[in-house]
């Protein structure tokens, strides 16, 4: 028991979700192994989202638990979740735009390195260290991105395929042990999907347990360790991808909309 | 980034630069100076320029005046800027006083304290007068009143609360504050007096929750005891309320013998109509001397009929006899204002022009010495004959008046009547 | 973006000490001075302001209250109780943060018109307190022969010693919060003016900065009030109504409120206006000021920091 | 002299008692006519809230040129009411257009900030121009029927007050039927919903607003008119009337004109009881404290949709 509660990062329990009588995910069970990266598919308003927002904590779920390294995380706020080690992107871009690149990732940073607002605000020779410590991380990861040239351009001038990169960094910034990744590759160009796919494992490679949903078969299907499938908000399939693949149930899920 | 900055910097810099520039060209627009003196803007520089250089008194008697012309108490400080200007040009058009015109500098406060602070303090360091007249607000003259006896100036307030000459500390008036109103104790002293002898002891107040209503109110309360009133009922409301329904029928439950109301503005005629609707026509309604306009009993279209209110002599010039002392300079202002702005007197104007007839005769017979103005004011005021009564002022008053200074009157027909 | 560089603020600091040189040398502003001193206790209100409204995106429409909440304290612990000024800037300053914690933390959870009501009925409230607590207050007449300030004997009692102390406090001020802009608190607050998900799925606790800005933009306007009321030795309630939390919006809007310089442009530029050049307009200064309001509001989105980068703009065509 | 005046008749004598339960009738009468008129003006904020999101500050100052027109047309003027009214809601209603066109519609960049300080501004114009077209001074306006008050178990009406209440129920009804069943009426509610939806199924948003100024530029200027009468009316008015709208829209949810109603009573009542039983120099208080405690516990109003005020933009 405990050593499963071990490999198992998140533990995702009997979760449902209601929303005014609509049932958005009934009953959910599933594992993520740390370090993995899991992908969660089906079709649209199969309720993938709102697990991301159950599971980052943008508001708990109607039943049932999240566990995350052993500890129920369900009834915690979002930045405290952060604090705790989960990190995500989201499905539409959410970038601080009133700020650079390199701002952005800085911001990540916010859970590991913070100054106290008097001690920043009578410039404290600790804060000025600490400062200068997050701009180095942010250069660190946004070099890791390929950004590290655009480190001073403003976050909304970028074009989609590298907002979603800077999305990704700033997440990495937070060094989390667990990323979840709201279709990282949704209208990216097949090179860009190329790029996002090399970099998701690359950060999978750093130890980091990846999380994501995606539409886009070929990038979930060469990445992948392992697939759960939702549908009307319950699970019809988890396994390998090639389980997957040949799953009849899935086949029905999809037919009429994508793959 | 930087140049930025500095750039920002430049453009408001150029932005005053250009402002003082235009306001250094034409120093006499700075205070709306009275009509006459507008003339020959050039010379007129030029004096400001020379006064400003060097304290030395040039060809003109220079008079302060700080009023709240406009703004929320525009209903005292309106009046009063228009009889002073009034007056002012009626001096110098006579050829001014020892053969030199009146300069009348006015500003307005708009009713707040820190402009009526800002304005005073220009008077004094800037334009240079001898003499400064007003502010309107018991609160503004509260407010200037350090800055006065700091720079050593005469200041004849226009408003009404009697802490504007009267010093707690030391118990006596402050030395360079002068005021002409009656206090809101004379007003309170008429009514209980008028009260008393119709044996009416149990009263309600209605006040409005503004400093006139407030300090009119404290009044009330404080002498009450000495003219055996028992209050029953001290009801408040807003300067901007549509409705005082709630108050009155509260007090129409505890059955008083008489309603007093303390405010100015609109509200002191919509509470006369509920007093009206709730059939409380057998409580005897007094009004403070705030009523004291024929404007009030116009828009109270006949709810003000029996309603009594204390006035100064200037509100009923009609109603005083060539044997009454105040007949000639009230029936004059009143034809002179008339005339000039063709709107009917209100109580207030009136505050303006004893003050500034009182410096006008001071200047005529000490000049414009600070000083000695001051000790004229204080020595030689006596039996002045002004718009709310006859003034002697004296080491232990600046206020100069009696409770005398007020008329009880009831609203008869339409218009006021003296009531015994 | 919003680096601020030295110069700049070095400018900004000689300005400050020369001023009341220049004005003593040119006879028609002489006495600007003693505006300056009230352009600077309202500056100190629109800056704490600036960084609730500008940076952390939240509205307040009751800051006169903490202003008033300033005033009042002081005047009441040293008229009432003879206690030093200072101490009742102190105090002051922490009832006023009390006071902002307890409001703040229920008000800062509403959003956008909603957030406005409640500080606008919060103010009108301590308005009303103001108006009614007479032995305390002294009611609308309000209190006078509130003490100067002084220091080791050594008193503020001239408009350029108290126009010198006001600007010092400023300055400081100033510096302080373009640190804290500057710092992750800075960032953090930006985030979340952007993207209130975003920015708690990264770590920041909203709710907690929100209060915090609204606590410090609290204290700030109560020693602005403390300020004033130990200048003009008065202190009545119409000073702290509903038409000054306004005005301290106008300010802020004029200025352009993403920017720290913003509030120190437009404070100083309302003050003069409605206590000075407006006085040109005579009868018509209400609808210059409405109309000079409107023109800004409608050209200048960014208030008048944005002027130099529309100015930019041109040039470059 | 004084003899001649009635009072003197019968003054002492405690005059008719009136019973508690007069006296509490009493309170609920006014505060539910006081109220009315809050929830007018309420309803005014929340046309054009549902279509632009935008708060219009100078909300008031069209009561307020309501009622100083209408003295124009039908005192000054001598007009006949039946014709005074429609051509001084005529008037208003350009005012409220000329606003759109002047210093709404122009704003580049709008946020919550630039729009209140825009209508701040314009209501500071607004005011300024009224106050040199009709001076400082109140005016008053002939009561509809009569000034005799109605006498309900001891309480009064004033005849007015129906007209009040009257005129707000059928502009109630006459919104809810426009907003229904006319197309322009569910186009403007589409702008609402969605304003690039809107836009793209042909609906001209532009037009929709200007229409929506209007309109509450009207309904103002009714209330403007029918309260003239009762508590006469001057240039400054119009900010007092503006704040209790405005809380009374919030308080029974922005955009719900059931809210509004309810809203304005609410705080209409809160007034004349908090007055009548507890203390008038607070009433005003206690109506803003209830309204903040209802907030803290339900942050988007009485009838206000949390979901909605999230996707709205402010």
């Amino acid at each position: 028991m405990d050593s499963v509660q071990k490999e198992n990062i998140l533990d995702v329990q009997k979760v449902a979700m209601v929303f005014g009588g609509l049932m958005a995910l009934s009953n959910l069970n599933f594992q993520v192994k740390q370090g993995s990266i899991k992908a969660i598919i089906g079709p649209n308003g199969a309720g993938k989202t709102t697990l991301f927002n159950i599971i980052t904590g943008s508001f708990p779920p109607t039943e049932g638990r999240v566990r995350f390294k052993g500890q129920s995380i369900e009834h915690l706020k979002a930045h405290q979740i952060a604090d705790r080690g989960i990190s995500r992107t989201f499905q539409t871009i959410e970038l601080f735009d009133n700020m650079t690149v390199l701002e952005n990732v800085m911001l990540g940073c916010h859970t590991r390195v913070r100054a106290s607002f008097m001690a920043s605000g009578f410039l404290l020779p600790q804060s000025r260290r600490k400062e200068k410590e997050i701009q180095d991380r942010a250069m660190k990861i946004l070099k890791f991105i390929g950004m590290g040239d655009k480190f001073n351009d403003p976050a909304d001038s970028l074009p989609l395929g590298e907002q979603k990169m800077l999305e990704i960094g700033r997440a990495l910034a937070s060094e989390p042990e667990l990323i979840c990744l709201d279709e990282p590759a949704a209208g990216l160009n097949e090179t860009e999907t190329h790029l996002a796919s090399s970099l998701i494992k690359a950060i999978n490679a750093k130890g980091v347990t990846v999380l994501l949903v995606e539409h886009d078969m070929k990038v979930v299907m060469n990445i992948s360790d392992e697939i759960v499938v939702l549908n009307y908000g319950q699970k019809i399939a988890e396994g390998s991808p090639e389980d997957i693949r040949n799953n009849q149930r899935v086949v029905e899920a999809y037919l009429g909309s994508e793959a | 980034m930087t140049l930025r900055r500095i750039s920002i910097f430049a453009v408001i810099c150029l932005c005053s630069l250009g402002l003082l520039i235009s306001c250094a060209e034409k120093p006499d627009m700075s205070g709306k100076v009275a009509e006459l003196t507008k003339e020959n803007a050039a010379l007129k520089a030029q004096l400001a320029k020379l006064t400003e250089e060097s304290a030395k008194p040039t060809g003109t008697y220079k008079v302060g005046a700080i009023f709240s012309a406009t703004g929320r108490t525009s209903f005292l400080g309106d009046p009063e800027k228009k009889t002073a200007e009034m007056l002012a040009e009626q001096i110098n058009a006579a050829g001014g006083i020892n053969g030199r015109k009146l300069e009348l500098i006015v500003y307005d406060t708009e009713g707040d304290a820190t402009k009526a602070n800002l304005h005073l303090k220009r008077l004094i360091t800037k334009d240079k007068v001898s003499v400064v007249i007003g502010p309107s607000l018991s609160g503004t003259s509260l407010a200037v009143l350090p800055v006065a006896e700091e720079n050593e100036t005469p200041l004849i307030s226009c408003a009404a609360s009697y802490k504007i000459v009267h010093n707690e500390k030391t118990g006596k008036p402050y030395k360079w504050v002068f005021k002409t109103p009656q206090t809101d104790t004379m007003a309170v002293e008429a009514i209980y007096t008028h009260l008393a002898k119709r044996d009416l002891n149990k009263i309600a107040i209605v006040s409005v929750t503004s400093g006139f209503g407030a300090s009119g109110r404290g009044e009330l309360i404080r002498l009450a005891p000495t003219y055996g009133m028992k209050i029953v009922a001290d009801e408040k409301y807003g300067p901007k309320d549509t409705d005082m329904t709630a108050q009155l029928t509260k007090i129409k439950g505890l059955s008083p013998q008489a309603i007093v109301n303390w405010s100015v503005g609109p509200t002191q005629v919509t509470v006369l109509r509920n007093y009206r609707d709730l059939g409380m026509d057998s409580i005897p309604f007094y009004q403070s001397h705030g009523f004291g306009s024929r404007k009030n009993i116009e828009l109270a279209a006949g709810a003000a009929e029996g309603v009594y209110c204390p006035l100064g002599a200037c509100n009923i010039a009609e109603m005083l006899t060539p044997y009454d002392t105040q007949y000639n300079v009230a029936m004059q202002y009143m034809k002179n204002y008339k005339a000039k702005y063709n709107e009917p007197l209100s109580s207030f104007g009136g505050h303006a022009w004893d003050a500034l007839q009182m410096v006008a005769q001071a200047l005529a017979s000490v000049g414009d010495d600070k000083a000695k103005i001051r000790d004229y004011l204080e020595d030689n005021i006596k039996g002045f004959v002004g718009q709310h009564g006859v003034f002697t002022y004296s080491p232990d008053d600046h206020n100069g008046l009696t409770k005398d200074a007020f008329t009880m009157v009831i609203v008869k027909d339409g218009d006021w009547s003296r009531s015994s | 973006m919003l680096r601020i560089g030295k110069l700049p603020i070095t400018i900004f600091a000689v300005l400050i000490i020369i001023f009341p040189w220049i004005a003593d040398h040119i006879s028609a502003i002489d006495h600007y001075p003693d505006i300056m001193v009230f352009a600077g206790i309202y500056c100190l209100i629109a800056m704490g302001l600036s960084l609730l409204m500008g940076y952390a995106g939240q509205i307040s429409i009751g800051h006169a209250a903490f202003y008033g909440i300033g005033a009042y304290v002081s005047a009441i612990l040293t008229v009432r109780y003879g206690l030093n000024p200072w101490t009742g800037m102190l105090a002051g300053m922490v009832v006023a943060a009390v006071v902002a914690l307890l409001v703040g933390a229920p008000s800062l959870k509403l959003k956008g018109h909603y957030l406005a009501m409640a500080t606008l009925a919060f103010g009108i409230i301590v308005y009303i307190i103001f108006n009614e607590e007479t032995e305390w207050t002294g009611g609308p007449d309000g209190m006078s022969g509130i003490p100067g300030l002084s220091i080791f004997g050594f008193g503020f009692d001239s408009v350029e010693k108290y126009y010198y102390l006001v600007w010092g406090i400023v300055f400081i001020v100033f510096i302080f919060t373009i640190n804290v802009i500057q710092s992750g608190t800075g960032r953090a607050l930006r985030a979340i003016h952007s993207s209130e998900p975003a920015a708690s799925a990264m770590g920041v606790d909203i709710s907690r900065f929100k209060v915090i800005v609204f606590v410090y933009s609290a204290m700030l306007a109560s020693l602005a009030g403390s300020l004033y009321a130990h200048y003009l030795n008065f202190i009545n309630p119409s000073t702290f109504d509903l038409f000054f939390s306004i005005k301290l919006l106008i300010m802020i809007a004029l200025g352009g409120m993403h920017s720290i310089w913003g509030a120190v442009i437009g404070s100083g530029l309302i003050t003069f206006l409605s206590y000075e050049w407006l006085h040109y307009f005579g009868e018509f200064e209400v609808i210059v000021y409405g109309a000079i309001l409107l023109l800004v509001t409608i050209f200048l989105p960014h208030g008048l920091v944005g002027v130099p980068g529309i100015v930019k703009g041109w040039l470059r065509r | 002299m004084v003899n001649h005046h009635p009072h003197f008749l019968f003054y002492g004598s405690g005059m008719e008692k009136i019973t508690l339960a007069s006296q509490l009738l009493q309170y609920l009468i006014t505060g539910l006519t006081v109220g009315s008129i809050y929830a007018m003006v309420a309803v005014g904020f929340n046309i054009i809230y549902n279509v632009t999101e935008i708060i219009n500050f100078a909300q008031g100052e069209f009561v307020m040129l309501g009622g100083l027109i209408m003295v124009f047309f039908h005192v000054t003027l001598g007009l006949p009411l039946i014709l005074a009214f429609p051509a001084t809601i005529l008037l208003v209603t350009l005012a409220g257009v000329l606003l759109d066109r002047l210093a709404i519609r122009p704003i580049r960049q709008p946020s919550v900030l630039t729009l209140i300080i825009a209508t701040i501004a314009a209501s500071i114009l607004i005011k300024g121009a009224a106050m040199f077209i009709w001076g400082k001074d109140p005016y008053d306006l002939p009561a509809f029927s009569g000034r005799n008050p109605i006498n309900v178990l001891g309480a009064v009406i004033q005849p007015q007050y129906f007209w009040v209440i009257g005129f707000l129920i059928i502009i109630v009804i006459a919104l809810s039927i426009f907003f229904d069943r006319t197309i322009i009426g569910k186009a403007m509610s589409a702008c609402a919903d969605n304003a690039d939806a809107a836009s793209l199924v042909g609906i001209d948003v532009k037009r929709m607003i200007l229409l929506s100024f209007a309109l509450s530029a009207g309904i103002g200027a009714v209330a403007g008119i029918t309260v003239t009468p009762i508590s006469l009316m001057e240039y400054d008015r119009g900010v007092m009337l503006a704040v209790k709208g405005f809380g009374a829209a919030i308080l029974g949810g922005l955009g719900s004109f059931p809210g509004a109603i309810l809203g304005g009573l609410i705080i209409g009542s809160i007034e004349s009881f908090g007055a009548g039983l507890i203390s008038s120099g607070y009433k005003d208080a206690f109506a803003l404290i209830v309204l903040m405690v209802v907030l803290f516990f339900k942050p988007s109003g009485i009838f206000g949709d949390i979901e909605i005020s999230r996707i709205k933009r402010f």
